[in-house]
Formats: C-alpha cells, sequence, structure tokens
C-alpha cells in the first residue's frame, strides 16, 4: 500500500511541478496541464517513468465547456495504471504543441485529430492524413456540430493504382491476395530488394465513432464495436463495455466477467490459428493452411456453441453478457479443447519442419527492440522483439486476475520470433480456458439495473490477439460523448517501414503478414492519406535503421 | 540419423492426412454442421405483432424500420443489413419475434431481401385525426392497463381538451360557452 | 507407307497428349485436396475451367499482336516437340529426341519473354524470375538428359561398368530434379508465386489467351517428364508401341509423385532458389561427366 | 442472365474485394476453401487478378476511399462477370449503411455503375453478419443451380 502510495504521489508531484493538477479515480490517473507544457509532461511520462504510450485523443468539448482537448493516453504496465495527460486548447484557433519529438508513436493520432477535429499541432511537419482528397477543407467530420450521415457530394476519379509505368516500385495493394484488405503498400525496390516504403491505408474507415457518438445508445454501441474488426471484436466490444462500466463505477456480476474472460481466450485461440494458416499461405506452404484451419474449424463451432454466432459473438451488453456457459456446455468446451490442444502440437511440430518455412521467416523482417520502444509497438510484435507487455498481466480485467499464464517473449525480432510468440500464446490460452471454466462462480450473468452518470471518463486496454486495444469514453446522455478506439495494428504500421528496408521483395508479404495487421481495426477513424515519402523519413529518421 | 529424421518429418503431413480422412461436409446435400445456439435470420409472427417499434428502437443496424405514412404504418425487416445479433428478440413485449437458425437467405433478388408488416394507424373517435398507434397496440394497452376504451380510441389533443373541458365543467361549465 | 502408319499413329497420340495433361491436373488437384483432407474438384476440374475461359471475353493489352505471336509460338513448339518425343518412343531414333529437347528449349524460351512485353510491374518481376529460373534449369535439363542417354547407350547390361551406372545414376538424378523444377511447382513457383506478386506471369492475360497459356503450361509439364520417361523406357524395352503406352503410363505415376512432393513443401524464396539449385546441379553434373570420362577411358 | 450464367457454372473463379468489411466475411470467404467445406468441390477457385475472374465477391460497404478501386476492378473484369455481395454491409450496408465515409452496400454500387457505363451480368446478395461459410456454399450451389432459391418476401396485413 505504502508503495502505491509513493507511486501515486509521483504522478502529483509531477502535474504540480507542471503547473498542473491531478485527480486519481480507481487505476486512472488524471493529469490537466496547460499546453505550453504539454510536451515537458509527456517527455518526462514517457522517458523518465517509462510510461507506455497508447494513443491520443481529440474532443470536441465545446458544447461542454467551450474547449477543445486532446488527452494523451499512458498506461504505467508495472503498476497497473492509466495515466491521462489532459490540456484544453482554445476553440477560436485551436493550436497545440505536438509531442512527436519526444513520443515517436503519436505521429498518427495526432494527425487524426488534426483532420477529424481541426486541431493544428506546433513543432511538427503537418500533412493531410485524413479523408479521401477530394473532401471538403475545413469540413471536420468529428466535431459535434457535422452531423454522421452527411455526405459531400464527392465521387471519386477512377484513378490508375496498380499500374504505375515506373519500374522499381511495386505496389502492394489495394487488392492483393496476400493482404485479404484493401491496402496499399508501394514498395521501391531495387532489383528484388526494398528501399523504401510507402504505406498509405485507410481504406476501410467507416465512421465508426461518430456513428457510437450519434445514432447509437449505449447498449446499441456493443455491437457496433464488435463490428470494428471481424477477427477480434470480442475484445473490442469487451473494451468498450469495461470502458463504460469503469466510467460509471457499475459493479458486474463476476460470472459475466468469467465468461467474457472464456470468450476472449477462445477468440485468441481462433485468430492466431487464422494467422498461423495464413502465414503458411504466404509461404506457399498451402497444406499447412489447410490444416491449421482444419483443427480451427472446432474453435469456431466451439465459439458459435458458446455465443451464437461464429464471428462477431454479440453477447456483450453494458453490465454483463446474454448467454450463459452451462454444464453441457463446460464439457463440451473442455472435450473440444482437449482434442485441439493434441492435433495442435503435432501439426505444428511437423509444419515448423518445412525447410522454407524455417529458413524463410527466420531473420527476416527484424524489428530491434529499441525502434520497437520507440514506436510503441504492441502485442506479439512487441514480444517478439523482447518488450515483455501483455495488458492480461499488467492491467488486470474482467477475470484474468484469477488465472495463471506464462507470457512468452523472444529476443530475435524476426519473423520466426513473431511466429513462435503465437505458437506459445496458444498454449497457454487454452490453459487459461481451463483454469477459468474451473473456477466459474455461480450468480447473476447480467446486471439488471443500473445507472450510468454523464461527464465521466473511462479508459480501458484489452489484450487483443494483435495487441493491446484501447478504448475511451466520456460518459454522455444515452450515448457515448466521445468514444475513441485504438486497435494495436495502428501502432504496428509504422513498425513495418523498419522491418521492411532493405529485405528481399519476396519477403515483404510474409513481413507485412507478420503483425497480422488488422487494417479495418486501425481504419476506423478516418483515411489516412499518405501523400509524400518525406514524412516518413521524418519520423523513423531518428531511428537507426 | 537426426539430420535425416528432419528431413523425412514434413512427410509426416501424409499421416496426418490419412489419420483424418475426408472431413469435408457435403453441404448442400448434406446436413451442415451448425450448432444448436446459432443466430439465424428472425421471423415476425405478424398474428402476434402489435407494431410498438420497440425493436426497431433496439435494432443497432436499423434494418427494423417503421414507415409511416398517412393511414398505415408498415414494419419493414431488411435482412441484406440484419446482423442477426437477436435485440429485438429481447425487447419485443409481445414474443412476436421468433429466431431461427436459418442461414440460406441468398438471392438474386433484391426485392426478396424485405418482409413487410402493414398495420393500420387509429383514426381518433374524436376528431378523426390519424393517432400513432395502431389498433393492436390499442388492444395491448386496453388489456395491460387500467384505461377504458373510450379514453383509449381518442388522440392525445382530444383527450387533453377532454380532460380540461371535464375539469372546467365541473367548476365553470363548459368550455367555449359563454355563459 | 511405313512413314504414313508413323505419323497417323503419333497423331493420334499427339491428341491424347494434348488432352492427358488437362486432366492429370485435376488428378493432381484431387490429390492435393486428399492430402489436404477434403474432397477436391472433380477430375475434370481443369477442362472445364479451360472451355470456360474460352468462352470468356479478352481484355484487350496494347501490344496485343506481339503477345499473341510468342503465345503461339510457344504453343506451336511445345506441341511440335512433343510430336517429336512421340516419334522417338515409337522408332527409337536419337535425331528425334535431340529435335524434341531442341524445340522444347525454344518453346521455353518464347514463354519467358512473353511476360517481360508487359507494363505492370507484376509481370515484369515475375517473368524476370522466371529468367533466372530458366537460366539455371534449363542448361542443366538438356546437359543432362545428353549425360543420361550417353551413358545409357554406353551401358552393357551383361558386364555393367560400374562407373558408367554410377554416371547413369546421378545424371538421371539431376534430370529428374531439373525436371522437376521446370515444371514450377512448389518450391520453384515463385515465378506466379501468387501471395508476393499476385499471379506473377500470368496477371495481365484474360479469356482465350489465358487458357492457351495455361494448357502449353500443362503440356509443358507433361512433356519434361515424357521425356525423362521415354528416355528410360526406350532403353530398357525397346522402342515401339509398348514403349509409348509405357512411357506414358511412367509419365502419369512421375505426375503423381510431383504432386505429392509439391502438396508437403513450401515456397522458396526467389534470391534462395535458383542459387541452390546452380550450385546443386554444377555440382552432380561434374561429378557425373568426371565418373563417365573414368568410366570410358579409365575403366 | 441465365444463358450467361451456363457458360461459368462450372467454373467460377473468384476474386475477393474487400471496400472496407471488418474481415470477418473475408475470413469466412477462406474458410470456405478450407477442408470443412471446400468449395473447390464447385470448381471455385480464389485467383490474384481480376482479370482471370468470373465472379467478384464484394465484403463490406464500400468507402468512399475504396470506391474508385472497386469500379477500377470491376471494370478489369472480362464479361460476363458477376457481384457476390457478401453479408450485411455488402448487401445493405449494413450497421454502417448511412454514415458520412460509405456509400451504403452494394445497391448504391450498381447505380454508380449504371451512370459511368459498367455493366454487370448479375448480383447476387448473400445475406450474414459475418455470413457462415455454408451461406456463401449455398450462394454458390443456387448459381450451380443444385438447389432451390428459399428466400421470399413476405407482405402480411394485418387489420
Amino acid at each position: 500500500m505504502e508503495g502505491e502510495k509513493l507511486i501515486l504521489d509521483k504522478y502529483i508531484e509531477l502535474s504540480r511541478d507542471m503547473g498542473g493538477k491531478a485527480s486519481i479515480e480507481g487505476d486512472t490517473v488524471h493529469i490537466i496541464v496547460p499546453s505550453e507544457k504539454l510536451v515537458e509532461a509527456a517527455s518526462k511520462l514517457f522517458n523518465e517513468y517509462q510510461c507506455d504510450f497508447r494513443v491520443c485523443v481529440g474532443t470536441d468539448e465545446r458544447p461542454l465547456n467551450g474547449y477543445f482537448t486532446i488527452t494523451h493516453i499512458f498506461t504505467d504496465n508495472r503498476n497497473g495504471l492509466y495515466v491521462l495527460l489532459k490540456t484544453y486548447i482554445e476553440p477560436q484557433d485551436p493550436k497545440v504543441p505536438s509531442i512527436t519529438n519526444a513520443v515517436p508513436g503519436a505521429d498518427w493520432c495526432e494527425m487524426e485529430a488534426r483532420d477529424l477535429l481541426g486541431i493544428e499541432f506546433t513543432g511538427r511537419t503537418p500533412y493531410r492524413l485524413v479523408l479521401p482528397p477530394e473532401w471538403p477543407k475545413g469540413l471536420h467530420p468529428l466535431r459535434k456540430d457535422v452531423p454522421y450521415n452527411y455526405r459531400p457530394q464527392i465521387r471519386g476519379v477512377s484513378e490508375k493504382v496498380s499500374t504505375t509505368t515506373e519500374t522499381g516500385v511495386i505496389p502492394i495493394g489495394p487488392y492483393h491476395p496476400a493482404l485479404h484488405e484493401p491496402e496499399y503498400f508501394e514498395l521501391y525496390v531495387e532489383g528484388e530488394k526494398v528501399v523504401d516504403v510507402k504505406y498509405r491505408g485507410f481504406h476501410v474507415h467507416r465512421g465508426i465513432e461518430k456513428l457510437g457518438e450519434t445514432r447509437m445508445t449505449y447498449q446499441q454501441v456493443n455491437f457496433l464495436a464488435e463490428r470494428i474488426c471481424g477477427i477480434c471484436g470480442f475484445e473490442h466490444s469487451s473494451c468498450y463495455a469495461l470502458a463504460v462500466e469503469k466510467a460509471a463505477k457499475l459493479d458486474v456480476p463476476e460470472r459475466a466477467q468469467f465468461i467474457r474472460s472464456i470468450v476472449l481466450e477462445v477468440e485468441r485461440i481462433h485468430s492466431h490459428l487464422l494467422w498461423l494458416g495464413v502465414a503458411f499461405h504466404v509461404l506457399g506452404y498451402d497444406t499447412g493452411f489447410m490444416h491449421v484451419w482444419r483443427i480451427r474449424e472446432r474453435v469456431m463451432y466451439l465459439a458459435e456453441l458458446l455465443t451464437g454466432s461464429r464471428k462477431t459473438y454479440g453477447i456483450n451488453l453494458i453490465g454483463g453478457v446474454r448467454r450463459d456457459i452451462n454444464e453441457e456446455k463446460k464439457q463440451k468446451t473442455l472435450e473440444v479443447l482437449r482434442e485441439l490442444e493434441k492435433e495442435y502440437k503435432g501439426l505444428i511440430e511437423v509444419a515448423l519442419s518445412v525447410p522454407q518455412v524455417r529458413k524463410r521467416a527466420s531473420g527476416t523482417g527484424v524489428l530491434p527492440r529499441e525502434d520497437a520502444l520507440k514506436l510503441s509497438v504492441e502485442g506479439p510484435t512487441a514480444r517478439a522483439s523482447g518488450i515483455d507487455k501483455d495488458a492480461r498481466r499488467d492491467l488486470p480485467y474482467a477475470a484474468y486476475k484469477y488465472a495463471s499464464f506464462r507470457v512468452p517473449v523472444y529476443t530475435e525480432g524476426d519473423n520466426l520470433a513473431r511466429l513462435l510468440v503465437r505458437v506459445d500464446e496458444l498454449v497457454e490460452s487454452m490453459a487459461i480456458i481451463e483454469q477459468l471454466l474451473d473456477k466459474i462462480p455461480k450468480g447473476p450473468i447480467l446486471l439488471e439495473k443500473y445507472e450510468i452518470p454523464e461527464g465521466r471518463v473511462g479508459v480501458q486496454v484489452v489484450e487483443a490477439p494483435r495487441g493491446g486495444d484501447v478504448h475511451f469514453v466520456i460518459t454522455g446522455h444515452g450515448k457515448p460523448y466521445r468514444w475513441r478506439v485504438r486497435a494495436p495494428t495502428y501502432s504496428n504500421i509504422p513498425a513495418l517501414r523498419v522491418m521492411l528496408r532493405d529485405q528481399p521483395l519476396a519477403d515483404a508479404p510474409l513481413t507485412i503478414a507478420s503483425i497480422d495487421p488488422c487494417f479495418s481495426c486501425t481504419d476506423r477513424v478516418l483515411i489516412v492519406r499518405e501523400n509524400g515519402r518525406r514524412e516518413w523519413l521524418r519520423l523513423t529518421g531518428g531511428l537507426k535503421i | 540419423m537426426s539430420f535425416v529424421k528432419k528431413i523425412i518429418k514434413p512427410v509426416e503431413v501424409l499421416v496426418v492426412a490419412s489419420k483424418t480422412g475426408r472431413v469435408t461436409i457435403k453441404y448442400p446435400f448434406e446436413e451442415p454442421w451448425i450448432s444448436p445456439e446459432f443466430r439465424g435470420k428472425i421471423e415476425i409472427d405478424p398474428t402476434k405483432c402489435i407494431g410498438c417499434g420497440a425493436c426497431v428502437n433496439a435494432c443497432p443496424p436499423n434494418a427494423l424500420e417503421m414507415i409511416e405514412s398517412e393511414d398505415k404504418k408498415t414494419l419493414r425487416y431488411f435482412v441484406g443489413r440484419c446482423i442477426f445479433c437477436w435485440r429485438c428478440i429481447d425487447v419485443c413485449p409481445v414474443g412476436a419475434i421468433k429466431g431461427t437458425r436459418n442461414f440460406e437467405l441468398a438471392t438474386n433478388d433484391p426485392l426478396d431481401l424485405y418482409d413487410y408488416i402493414v398495420h393500420n394507424r387509429v383514426k381518433c373517435r374524436e376528431c378523426g385525426k390519424v393517432t400513432g398507434e395502431t389498433t393492436r397496440m390499442l388492444k395491448y394497452v386496453l388489456e395491460k392497463a387500467f384505461v377504458t376504451e373510450n379514453y383509449n380510441n381518442k388522440c392525445p389533443d382530444c383527450r387533453k381538451k377532454i380532460f380540461i373541458n371535464a375539469i372546467s365543467m365541473r367548476r365553470t361549465g363548459p368550455v367555449g360557452e359563454k355563459t | 507407307m511405313e512413314f504414313i502408319l508413323l505419323t497417323s499413329t503419333s497423331i493420334t497420340v499427339l491428341l491424347v497428349n494434348t488432352i492427358l495433361p488437362v486432366i492429370m491436373d485435376g488428378v493432381e488437384r484431387k490429390i492435393k485436396a486428399r492430402i489436404q483432407s477434403r474432397i477436391g474438384p472433380p477430375i475434370v476440374q481443369t477442362l472445364y475451367d479451360l472451355l470456360k475461359l474460352l468462352e470468356k471475353e479478352v481484355k484487350p493489352l496494347h501490344i496485343m499482336p506481339f503477345i499473341l505471336l510468342t503465345i503461339i509460338a510457344y504453343l506451336s513448339t511445345i506441341i511440335a516437340s512433343l510430336y517429336f518425343i512421340n516419334l522417338y518412343t515409337i522408332t527409337g531414333e536419337a535425331y528425334y529426341s535431340i529435335t524434341a529437347i531442341t524445340l522444347f528449349a525454344i518453346s521455353l524460351t518464347s514463354n519467358t519473354l512473353t511476360p517481360l512485353l508487359l507494363p505492370s510491374p507484376f509481370t515484369y518481376t515475375g517473368g524476370m524470375r522466371e529468367v533466372i529460373l530458366s537460366i539455371v534449369n534449363e542448361p542443366a535439363f538438356i546437359v543432362s538428359f545428353v549425360l543420361a542417354s550417353t551413358s545409357l547407350r554406353l551401358l552393357n547390361l551383361q558386364s555393367p561398368n560400374i562407373w558408367i551406372l554410377i554416371a547413369l545414376s546421378i545424371s538421371l538424378t539431376t534430370l529428374v530434379l531439373s525436371s522437376y523444377a521446370i515444371t514450377g511447382r512448389i518450391p520453384f513457383d515463385i515465378a506466379e508465386a501468387e501471395p508476393e506478386i499476385a499471379s506473377g506471369v500470368l496477371l495481365e492475360f484474360s479469356g482465350k489467351i489465358l487458357a492457351l497459356l495455361l494448357l502449353s503450361n500443362l503440356i509443358k509439364r507433361f512433356i519434361v517428364k515424357y521425356i525423362v520417361s521415354s528416355l528410360i523406357l526406350v532403353y530398357i524395352i525397346g522402342a515401339g508401341l509398348t514403349c509409348l503406352a509405357a512411357s506414358i503410363l511412367l509419365t502419369i505415376a512421375l505426375w503423381i509423385i510431383y504432386a505429392i512432393v509439391a502438396a508437403i513443401l513450401g515456397r522458396s524464396r526467389v534470391d534462395l532458389a535458383p542459387i541452390t539449385l546452380g550450385k546443386v546441379y554444377i555440382l552432380l553434373l561434374a561429378l557425373s561427366i568426371t565418373v563417365l570420362l573414368v568410366g570410358i577411358y579409365g575403366g | 442472365m441465365e444463358k450467361k450464367l451456363e457458360r461459368i457454372k462450372r467454373s467460377i473463379w473468384v476474386f475477393h474485394l474487400n471496400t472496407g468489411s471488418c474481415n470477418a466475411c473475408d475470413i469466412e470467404i477462406l474458410d470456405a476453401l478450407t477442408p470443412y467445406h471446400d468449395a473447390e468441390r464447385f470448381g471455385v477457385k480464389l485467383v490474384g487478378s481480376p482479370r482471370h475472374a468470373d465472379v467478384l465477391l464484394l465484403t463490406g460497404p464500400i468507402t468512399l476511399e475504396s470506391l474508385p478501386k472497386v469500379i477500377n476492378a470491376i471494370e478489369a473484369t472480362p464479361r460476363p462477370r458477376f457481384i457476390i455481395a457478401l453479408g450485411s454491409c455488402g448487401s445493405g450496408g449494413g450497421i454502417w449503411h448511412d454514415t458520412y465515409s460509405t456509400i451504403g452496400g452494394v445497391n448504391s454500387l450498381v447505380k454508380i455503375l449504371k451512370e459511368r457505363g459498367v455493366e454487370v451480368d448479375g448480383v447476387y446478395y448473400v445475406p450474414g453478419c459475418p455470413i457462415r461459410p455454408e451461406a456463401l456454399l449455398y450462394a454458390v450451389a443456387l448459381i450451380r443451380g443444385l438447389v432451390e432459391k428459399k428466400a421470399k418476401s413476405m407482405v402480411a396485413t394485418v387489420e
């Protein structure tokens, strides 16, 4: 207890030094500083306190207090604390200093806030990041005075994309068989060697955040959050529900939390199996792909049995879950897991013995630890580069504190390490489900009556298969006032540049696949357009490549 | 020896394959492998639906919509937009919506994807103006709440008028008539 | 009279040989499916595919005449090569086999050139990869063929010379290996590696042109195996119609074996495959030449 | 349309066109090819280029950013070409049918295609969120004529 107090004092002291104020609510430390001190405070948190930068959130709080605000979300993984660094911005000419020099990982979210809300960031090169090029200037969709269904009359010109005549440029995407999602990578090659990478993504922007703040109610947003991503959707809806519950200080039944954790792990198993299959497919080992997906089919059946749908489970509500796990389902789950474990181990051994798989995965797409730290990468990508972080252990949520598990960490940072992290995690997930099924308490699964007060803030990190999902909620009247989502791929894509540099072209699809990119998660806010190589160089210019 | 073993190892996939055999389920010639919990298309029972619109409010993707016209209130279910969350089943007050395990919804005609339930809108007995409620809704309210049919079949304006009239009658006589 | 008989037989066989690869591709897909624990397409699926492609629209390319020319050259030389191989199996005359293999080499060259004519970066990269692979593979295939047939001619079954036997086995290994690599199966399918560079060399083609290209590629797969099996069988059972039937059967058997091998491996990397292959070829060929010379002059 | 279908019936080569979907349908498309479902039984093959395709599997509500590329891909597909709109997003715009950055499903796309003079020989709709692999198989079987169409609009008038 003493130690915890000291740690909290540290943050209070920090805010006092910066001329701001701090308040503590549960596991969240709110620090408000004047904007001129923002960079100093962020730098101190990131470098000195070794906090993990997650994302920044711009909010239009003009209807509440007349200001725009920007909140940088940090987490103190060693002490299980969320640290929110907030500053107010004048509404007439919204300008705030950029923290990208201190925290390189903040690059994208600042540009997102610029395009969404029209907040200018000083001390960095701004670039038109958001929305299609034809989008009218000065129209910022996340501002409260813009209706959610306002569609400016723009019809994209039918531009030629994948037929660059310039030799030496290999466009990967937007429709590329290795991606299964529309994203655009332009690889500049010399012969068969990649010398530079240009990324243009956010084709999957669907305006989710705005939708969650306007058309929907608290309960409906659960189903929307689930559709941020079809693979790790349950992580998103759990994260949203947990964030709202945290903000409203709801006492959710334990049994519901257990069920959430169990389903989260089922989802992790299916996601990792899926990834393994896709990785084998990219390596041309189709038989491995088919067999991995064959054993995955059992997990899909299991998911359907527990929740009613193979994906986008739709069982999360604020205050609990909709489907219970009875004795019959419990036995069935254990049976499926036993069979899965047996088949999985044999199969993985065979698949990893294929010479092409080993040879092509090891030593390619290396992400050194320093770069990984600087860019605040997430999940297996971080754990393969020797960063030991896992939100399930560091910031325990749902029922994870009742399970004991190992967090696999590899230090090589190459594609094989990322593969092995996932292989190991799968086994751990199966063990977690068994433990939780064993300990599941009796009781209700849904909170019947509750109230969500307005103006509260809730932040939650949930460890998705690809890394930490971050949901930030400001409660409003009947629906969230502000809902910010950050998916792990958002932090991992900038690291790709480091990984792809000076690598053979043939490895590029594998390396891109190795971060398990989930673009639909990443793109939920707006369409980011990378319109120049210079910005990229500036971002990673300071890194050793 | 171990070197040879390492080289031979990939061949073991043949053992895996022969052990599992063919797992393919010959759908559509065979029953598909679906768990009993699967959420498929919903079916709205027109004999039970009262057209209250609770499902419309709960539906996240607006697959259920209430289209209001002069004298009709139509509940439209667009299965092409449905996310099969079954929230409507949770909220339906009369249990008119039933979940099925039907997923064979493919079609080449978009019009096949729409279901309609057309409700009549009630006319106010007093002034003849169309009110928001459907006939079924009024019946439902009559069963559940302590109101008389006489009160129920009037539009809110007329109710107010009657109420004010009633009170003023008690005090000073009918409103609007100079005495 | 004999000539007419010969020609008509080989033309009939030629027709069979043109259809057979298409069926064999279906068999290969079926085998692959079995190894992957599923049912797989019907055996005639590839035929359906080709017939459908013949009816589809052709998307115009800006240098269409050139492309058509190279593809027709490819198809005609490869069919001519098939014809001469048939003649060789029936008659056993060495010059037929040499003509066949020359035509085969020409057809491969015209095939590798086609994708380089297109502006798309995928086709270009795929085409370059194919060129690199064939630079390594074709000489190895031809040299090992010559070596194998020489040692076969020198071999006396009654009192086999041990050196020549060794040389024969090494050159046959090289022949089989290079014939596998030429078929462009995994791990050497880097020219059309789907996930890396879309469909690589085939990306821009559509409709009838695609059908012709696919058919020629299938015949190519057939021919390399056919050359190997006819070389062996002409020696063992002597030329003639029996030999022809036997060679076709052996080709089918080889096709099945290759299909199984392809199913259990992954794709190699473009910069590794040619180098490794090249090293292996040079080693094996040098070895077999040395041993052969020892067998001729030393023993 | 029937006659055109006849040509591609036995060998359906599909190109997967994600127009901003959440991935669930896309993964289920892949799943339909794996051992338990094995769409290759019906001659379905996933190809890497629209020029080889007969059918475009369209998932997602079509975002503004992807719209021009989608039109490009459709133009690059040789006739006869079909679209199968998958999932609730593809066939009806899904949960984001009216947001600012999507055009809301295949019906709006068909309208835009008509404006541009790009012809499509037929559109199939496969609802589901996400579609089950079996739902895709059902659609393929429907094209092959192996099953009867079950979907039918219901209009009920109550008193």
